[in-house]
């Protein structure tokens, strides 16, 4: 606990140290990535410490504001959402301390560490919180932090729109939250989280109500679909490193606030998994399929979060059915899938992001359509980028194959030992994970392929270059937590063991029995998995003899006979997309733009599709109209007669008169 | 004898409403000035006899001559003779009236006596008479017919205040009279202001600020 | 104790006094100085007032509710002011002839900076007599006074505009205060069962007789005083002065009219309630509080929405939050205390960000939101500051508001009003929005290149007020001091309240 | 979980999957009345490329070569667990389907991946299609496992499989014929058979698998068709144990009935590829997704 206190100070103090600093870059750049990465460091043996022990710390000091309690506690579910928090924490600061060292930057760097180390120790506070006045402080510092890391870049148009977005949705977020957390106070009595622990039975008809309003506020800063609008604009908007933290841990902080409602409303329903499974089902779905449908690496990296948060709801869903039905090895495995994504995905997602901000870096560009052939040009971007790619396939042998196995497995325990009607939210489940899987392979293959192969397709990309080491390494250590969660996928029950002991308290024997036999069942997936790389090691050997001393030649891409290929003739990312695209065009609408060339000897023609998000489009921006234009209406109110102002005031007090002394 | 005044007092309304002459409306504000002065004269309260005619005499002199001469001034100053095209006219101001007469009676016999001693008639006289001021200032354009249909809605209050003559201390006697004034003077200054700057004293074409 | 029994009455001649003497100081140095020093003077006998005793015969006594408000009111003045004399030294310096405004023509010559100066002495003296008069009929005449020293304050600029605002106002307000009088009558009248020969309208009394009043003439009072001190306040459809006279005024002056006036006219409401309360008809006058704090919240946020004028936009923000009071104080119980946690965070908040307003007109020249652009380059403490105001206008933690919004919510919540619950956060969240909109898009993004700033940018004189306010109510959202809830407590408890 | 003597089975699987191959294009030829390729003739090919040497693009990178490598080693490695219907496969366990399929969805990532290095835009219209028949099977392969885990209660292949006898008796029947029409048209369409695709054609413009691995040359192309008879070989054997479900407890009765299955289908396979025509590149979407359709029916029938 001290650590993680002391880690709070020094990001806080270090924060506002770089901004008084800020008139010198250097001294403010050091300042703000020592402070980051120190503290993370510290917090990180605090987390680590708590998750081996298993024994919750905790601090609850008296706090000077109505209804506010100072407490903190590190228990394991907190200690697992921190592991990510800290990890993505330091080597943010790392990447982004180079990030941006180019002078544009120089003026603005104060205030990008004041708020990179104030939205760090605010996630931190958010998950240790076990108030909800703090929680609450927490969850709006961040969200405020993060918003204006959004905008450092706030000179260009779609920046302001982009933050603009993000400041609103998620203060919506926050007004749910306020209407969450009184309810559950009122029924508990008090603010703290102690209290709501206890609160399972009193609530009573209104858990759903509750679990409903922890869905949207929470869900908002998730980013599921319906409230996900801010994200595929937030995440470009800002700087790389800083899209990685958010998109990374930051949206994550959304999935434990919910994790931390079911602990509260214990007791619950099928009805609740067939809920989540719903909504983790359609957002992974549609978040891939609009993801597939961008030609901007982080927008499609940001609908990939959403897609990825919808495999953790069909995680937490499936979980939610073993608790529901009484079944503890699906609850076992889907809470450990669930959560066990969750750390995944930071991981894969950060990489991801990181990567992107190389190739804006290298190429100046994130526009897919002008990329091509980078790999040669930064091989080590390129080569740590398609190993996310591959996780976040969830491909074997890498880690996100591990998650994902495990919400498979838990959901076809239902299918095989579950009535009809409790199997239907699995089957679904599965239904969905499949359909995300295939669809997330095409939108990889289309990123990776699009960018990293082939050849350039600008001449920026041409002359792309490689980053800085401290551009790489980060990247490096997040691949190589990939493979190494891949390969030690064994142990990961035993890690997630007090975690799912808290979100389900079963019988430790139960849980035990199950862990055991996930355990096995992993231990051979990893084996199969040794077996296949070494099947195609052997594979390479035997091309390696079978070439040596026989004829190599390098020659042009085979052409089919035309003659003069170019480089603008490569598929390009929109037409790669477009089979797909046009399937679902019900709902994914794709405006085009076409110029058709003209005359004998045709000159310029051009054509190129957009997708703008389908649920801002159809749903959030004309609601926001109708709102806009009713209270316009009104306006007349205020015309500046002064006639009518006493006019309103004579119909007011005769009307109170004649109702009040009726 | 009170109830007379009264009734002189409906009337007097009654003939502010139908009037478009600023200098009858203004000599119409100051006897309304007089005859509630008289009020509580008239009244039995005999036992606060000196104060309430110190008060008389005060208010009197006030409302029934310093304001009047005051307000004749402005008026010159800023050359609004008349209230030419009031939103609602004159006549159908009478119609308003007669129905604002009614609701107050209403009103009054909504609010049963306390005391038998009270004035039956105070009640809802005050109000007619506030609700005329009200009527006045939202129907007419002239600032000046403003301030009067505002000095009309005082006095409608003070009628109230004198015939029940609540022995509201002399303190604050004072400092309602002296509000009164400061407010009428200042809103002379502003009529003076917006004739200056405007050439005119309509107010209803004072609507640049909306929104 | 010789300064104890002199404490009240020195609160309301200090100021007085010193107003009567600015009139006639010439030099402006000399003037600037007294105006600060009475300021100074009146908010450390503020601060060491609370137990003062009675003063002429209990027409001036000083329960907590009014040293609550006489302590928003007392410190707002003081740092408004030391903003104002910055703002009338810049005015002297930048009165060049033909300076132009956009939007509203050649500037006119201000009026006399003596005469600005007394008003706002006056009108200190006026407020603090509202808050010390614990005599109904007194407590009117503070208010009608109030008015009348504050209407030349927002005509100082002598532009059309403020002449109209100026005449809205006035009529507009002193109409409201007719009716509150009619009010103070009929509730004279209801007493009179129970009194006969003395001052009927002393508040202890009132409240210690009240059960015995008549029902249907103190219902009647209620509706008068509520229409008519409710038109000074603020609450919508009566609201409609408010906007005019803080656009038009400087915005010092705003600063103190939203930041203090409405709370003034809110304190004559509170009384009425207090009586109320102790008669047992409680529920009828929170039954009206809250309708009119819903439609004047609602009200604001269609007017906030694309508000073009970003002092406008304050103004409303005001008929927001005093709807919010209005609401919290109809809500009883706990919403109580959270009303009257709100009424110092609003009074700070838009104290402050009235000021930031100022600097912004001062520099940009304009008050069109869509002109200014940018601001972060331009000024950027200012920048920081105008969008810290608008988070804690809009209850963002960590700022005050957000608790006193939550605590009211909460009530609203915990007493099963759900719809109203739901109505609440709706309208706070199209303000936030629309607010957003404005805000965000002045602070953000590229300067118009076609407006020049004014050569002066920022000066310490522009900054230091504002953020002291600002770090007030940084402070007020992470840490209540004992002494500072103790006196919100007794207050709410005053107001019929639990905490 | 490991069964050392079903190792076997694998390795004559991987003896024999090209045979498959050879199997249909002797089917196509007698039902065209020719006389056809003698019935070793993908042998041949695969020995003749094995020994040539290789060309590569200078577009080309080393995810060029990792391509067939990585899917070859993938579908090698998940022949593993397929079982010869009721005969146990090498590896089972809990949910070994699973890896079976993300096994062959790797395998097209980087065989994808490799047709987009080319930077040729047949490769990548190839590749994309690929991608889109992929994402479309991919639920229908998952609810038929859904299915057979309703029916049988099991959660690896090879148990689901030994399960499968006991069923027919079964009411689900229907289920069962409606899941081997499944399993047959996706054994068409992952096999790049008509009417999907066509292996045989030359025109690139509507190809879709073959068309990905045009680049390829060599010992690569070699490993490509190896892989994809073993692919064959893994959709036949689910297929077989679907139509063939004997379980005697005899393996090597098992093992020939099985066997004799597998050449059946690949002779169905001819003849469908002689009788029908190609559709038409933009129906077969509609066909999968009818496909899902039936495979709803599929599901819904085992929840009662």
């Amino acid at each position: 606990m001290i650590l993680i206190l002391l880690c709070l100070a020094i990001c806080t103090v270090a924060g506002i140290g770089a901004w008084l600093t800020r008139r010198s870059p250097k001294l403010t750049s050091a300042l703000g990535q020592g402070g980051a990465v120190s503290g993370a460091a510290l917090g990180m043996v605090g987390a680590i410490s708590v998750m081996a022990s298993g024994i919750p710390e905790g601090l609850r000091c008296s706090w000077s504001v109505p209804f506010g309690s100072c407490s903190i506690e590190l228990d394991a579910l907190s200690a697992f959402f921190l592991l990510p928090v800290f990890l993505l924490t330091g080597l943010a600061a790392v990447y982004g301390a180079r990030y941006l060292s180019q002078p544009k930057y120089a003026s603005r760097l104060g205030s990008h560490w004041l708020f990179f180390n104030l939205l760090s120790a605010s996630m931190v506070v958010v998950i240790v919180a076990r108030n909800a006045i703090l929680f609450l402080m927490a969850w709006e510092i961040m969200a405020l932090a993060s918003f204006f890391l959004v905008t450092l870049e706030h000179e260009r148009e779609s920046v302001q729109r982009a933050g603009w977005i993000y400041l609103i949705s998620t203060h919506l977020g926050t007004a749910v939250l306020f209407f969450f957390f009184i309810l559950l106070g009122s029924k508990s009595g008090s603010l703290d989280f102690d209290s709501f622990q206890s609160a399972g039975e009193v609530i009573g008809p209104q858990a759903t109500l509750l679990f409903i309003l922890a869905l949207i506020g929470f869900g908002t800063k998730a980013g599921i679909v319906p409230v996900h609008v801010w994200l595929p604009e937030a995440h470009p908007a800002a700087p790389s490193h800083i899209s990685a933290l958010m998109s990374g841990v930051m949206i994550k902080t959304g999935i434990y606030g919910i994790v931390r409602t079911l602990i509260w409303l214990d007791n619950p329903s099928v009805e609740w998994a067939l809920t989540l499974i719903g909504i983790g089902g359609v957002s992974g779905v549609l978040g891939v399929l609009l993801a597939l449908a961008q030609h901007d690496l982080k927008r499609l990296l940001a609908y990939h979060s959403v897609e990825n948060i919808g495999i953790i709801f069909l995680g937490l869903g499936v979980g939610v059915l073993g608790q529901a039905t009484g079944t503890p090895i699906l609850t076992v495995l889907g809470y450990g899938g669930g959560l066990l994504h969750v750390l995944n995905h930071s991981i894969f997602k950060a990489l991801l992001f990181l990567g992107a901000g190389n190739v804006l870096h290298g190429a100046h560009t994130l526009n897919l359509e002008n990329t091509g052939g980078l790999l040669k040009r930064m091989p080590w971007t390129g080569t740590m980028f398609l190993v996310g790619a591959v996780a976040i396939c969830g491909l074997p042998p890498l880690n996100g194959f591990v998650s994902e196995f495990m919400i498979y497995a838990g959901a076809f325990h239902a299918v095989q030992s579950l009535d009809a009607f409790a199997a239907i939210p699995s089957i679904l489940a599965i239904l969905a994970l499949a359909l995300i899987g295939g669809l997330a392979v095409a939108c990889f293959t289309k990123a990776f392929g699009i960018i990293f192969l082939g050849q350039p397709r600008s001449q920026h990309a041409s002359e792309a270059h490689e980053s800085a080491a401290a551009m790489r390494w980060p990247m490096v250590v997040l691949a190589a937590l990939c493979v190494l969660i891949g390969i030690l996928a064994p142990l990961s029950p035993v890690m997630l063991r007090p975690v799912i002991l808290q979100v389900a308290p079963l019988a430790a024997l139960l849980v035990s029995d199950s862990m055991a036999q996930i355990q096995t069942t992993l231990a051979v997936i990893v084996g199969v998995m040794l077996l296949c790389a070494l099947l195609a090691a052997l594979l390479l050997w035997r091309r390696r003899t079978k070439l040596t001393g026989r004829a190599r030649a390098d020659a042009v891409t085979w052409d089919c006979g035309y003659a003069a290929p170019t480089a603008r003739m490569q598929y390009t990312a929109a037409s790669f997309a477009q089979p797909i695209l046009r399937l679902v065009a019900g709902i994914v609408r794709l405006p085009k733009r076409f110029t058709q060339p003209k005359g004998y000897f045709p000159s310029a023609g051009s054509f190129s599709t957009e997708t703008p998000d389908v649920v801002e489009r159809e749903a959030w921006a004309p609601a926001f109209r109708i709102v806009e234009r009713v209270l316009m209406r009104f306006r007349w109110i205020q015309t500046g007669s002064i006639h009518l102002y006493i006019l309103y005031m004579a119909i007011t007090l005769i009307v109170l008169l004649i109702w009040k002394l009726w | 004898m009170q109830d007379l005044l009264f009734v002189l007092l409906i009337l007097t309304g009654f003939v502010f409403l139908g009037s478009g002459r600023m200098q009858f409306g203004i000599r119409t504000v100051a006897l309304q000035g007089i005859l509630l002065g008289l009020i509580p004269l008239l009244g039995n309260l005999q036992d606060l006899w000196a104060r309430l005619t110190a008060l008389a005499v005060l208010s009197l002199a006030i409302k029934g001559m310093v304001l009047p001469y005051f307000l004749t001034r402005a008026m010159h100053k800023s050359k609004a003779l008349h209230e030419d095209n009031p939103f609602v006219g004159f006549t159908a101001s009478m119609v308003v009236g007669i129905i604002c007469l009614g609701g107050s009676f209403w009103i009054a016999s909504r609010l049963p006596f306390i005391d038998s001693s009270q004035p039956k008639m105070a009640v809802a006289v005050s109000l007619f008479i506030v609700l005329v001021g009200f009527f006045v200032i939202i129907s007419r354009r002239k600032a000046l017919s403003q301030v009067l249909g505002y000095l009309v809605m005082e006095n409608g209050v003070y009628i109230f205040g004198v015939a029940f003559a609540v022995d509201v201390p002399w303190l604050v006697e004072l400092g309602v009279l002296l509000d009164v004034f400061v407010a009428v003077f200042v809103m002379g200054i502003v009529i003076f202001h917006i004739s200056k700057s405007f050439d005119h004293i309509d107010t209803d074409q004072l609507s640049s600020l909306t929104g | 104790m010789l300064f104890n029994t002199l404490s009240l009455s020195a609160l309301v001649l200090v100021p007085l006094i010193a107003g009567a003497a600015a009139l006639m100081i010439r030099p402006d140095r000399l003037r600037r100085g007294l105006l600060i020093s009475a300021a100074v003077l009146h908010f450390l006998l503020t601060i060491t007032a609370s137990g003062a005793s009675p003063v002429l015969g209990g027409w001036l006594a000083l329960d907590s509710l009014g040293h609550l408000f006489l302590g928003i009111v007392s410190l707002l003045f003081l740092v408004a002011i030391v903003y104002g004399v910055g703002y009338l030294a810049r005015e002297k310096q930048t009165k060049e002839p033909g300076r132009v405004d956009a939007g509203s023509g050649p500037l006119l010559v201000n009026s006399r900076e003596s005469w600005l100066t007394g008003c706002l002495l006056f009108y200190l003296s006026a407020m603090t007599l509202v808050c010390v008069s614990n005599h109904l009929g007194l407590l009117w005449v503070a208010i009608e006074a109030t008015t009348l020293a504050s209407a030349p304050m927002i005509f100082f600029h002598r532009r059309p505009q403020s002449l109209e605002a100026t005449w809205k106002y006035l009529l507009i307000c002193s109409i409201g205060i007719a009716l509150a009088l009619f009010g103070n009558f009929l509730l004279a009248v209801s007493t009179s069962i129970i009194t006969s020969g003395e001052s009927p309208l002393l508040l202890d009394q009132l409240l210690l007789q009240a059960v015995h009043f008549h029902p249907q003439w103190l219902k009647a009072a209620f509706v008068f005083l509520l229409v008519g001190y409710g038109t000074k306040m603020g609450l919508a459809p009566l609201h409609t002065w408010l906007p005019d006279a803080h656009s038009e005024a400087p915005s010092f002056v705003s600063a103190l009219l939203s930041g203090a006036l409405l709370n003034c006219a809110f304190l004559g409401i509170l009384r009425a309630q207090q009586i109320l309360n102790a008669s047992g008809l409680a529920a009828f006058g929170q039954e009206l509080l809250m309708g009119f704090g819903l439609l004047s919240m609602g009200l604001a946020a269609i007017f906030i929405l694309q508000q073009p004028d970003f002092k406008r936009m304050l103004a409303y923000s005001s008929v927001e939050h005093m709807g919010i009071l209005a609401l919290g104080v109809g809500l009883g119980g706990t919403a109580v205390f959270g009303a009257m946690f709100h009424a110092v965070n609003h009074s700070l908040t838009k104290g402050m960000l009235f000021l930031v307003a100022g600097n912004i007109l001062s520099v940009m020249r304009t008050k069109s939101t869509a002109e200014v652009r940018g601001l972060s380059h331009l000024m950027p403490v200012s920048a920081a500051l105008w969008m810290a105001g608008f988070l804690a206008i809009t209850g963002s933690p960590p700022f005050g508001t957000f608790l006193s919004e939550f605590i009211i919510l909460k009530a609203a919540i915990e007493q099963s009003h759900y719809a109203l619950a739901v109505i609440y956060l709706l309208i706070l969240s199209v303000i936030f929005v629309a607010m957003a909109s404005i805000v965000v898009r002045m602070v953000q993004g590229v300067p118009l290149r076609a407006r020049e700033p004014a050569a002066h940018g920022e000066s310490w004189l522009m900054i230091a007020s504002p953020l002291v306010l600002c770090v007030l109510i940084l402070i007020l959202g992470v840490y209540m001091p004992d002494i500072f809830e103790d006196l919100l407590r007794d207050a709410a408890t005053v107001v019929g309240g639990s905490a | 979980m490991l069964n050392l003597p079903s190792l076997i089975p694998f390795l004559i699987a991987l003896g024999t999957a090209p045979l498959l191959l050879g199997v249909i294009q002797r089917t196509k030829a007698i039902t065209a009345g020719r006389q056809g390729q003698p019935i070793l003739q993908p042998y041949f090919d695969l020995s003749k490329l094995l020994r040539k040497g290789a060309v590569y693009s200078r577009t080309t990178t080393w995810v060029f070569r990792a391509g067939p490598l990585l899917s070859l080693a993938g579908l090698g490695t998940a022949l593993l667990m397929v079982p010869w219907g009721s005969v146990p496969a090498t590896i089972a366990f809990s949910g070994d389907f699973v890896l079976v399929l993300y096994l062959l969805a790797l395998g097209r990532f980087f065989t994808i991946a490799a047709a987009l290095d080319t930077g040729s835009s047949f490769e990548g219209m190839g590749a994309s299609r690929e991608a889109l028949f992929a994402a479309l099977t991919e639920p229908i392969v998952f609810a038929v496992l859904i299915t057979l885990v309703r029916l049988t209660g099991e959660m690896s292949l090879t148990n689901m499989y030994q399960q499968m006898s006991l069923i027919l008796r079964s009411a689900s029947g229907a289920a069962l014929i409606l899941l081997i029409v499944i399993m047959f048209v996706i054994l068409l369409t992952e096999n790049s058979r008509i009417p999907v695709d066509d292996p045989t054609t030359h025109l690139e413009l509507t190809m879709i698998h073959e068309v990905m691995v045009l680049d390829h040359g060599g010992p690569d192309l070699a490993f490509i068709l190896y892989g994809s008879a073993l692919k064959l070989w893994i959709f036949s054997a689910l297929l077989a144990g679907l139509i063939l479900p004997v379980y005697t407890g005899n393996l090597l009765l098992d093992g020939l009935a099985f066997l004799s299955g597998m050449f059946g289908i690949s002779v169905a396979v001819g003849v469908v590829e002689s009788v029908m025509a190609r559709l038409r590149l933009l129906l077969v979407p509609h066909m999968l997704i009818g496909t899902t359709a039936i495979a709803a029916v599929c599901i819904y029938l085992t929840l009662g």
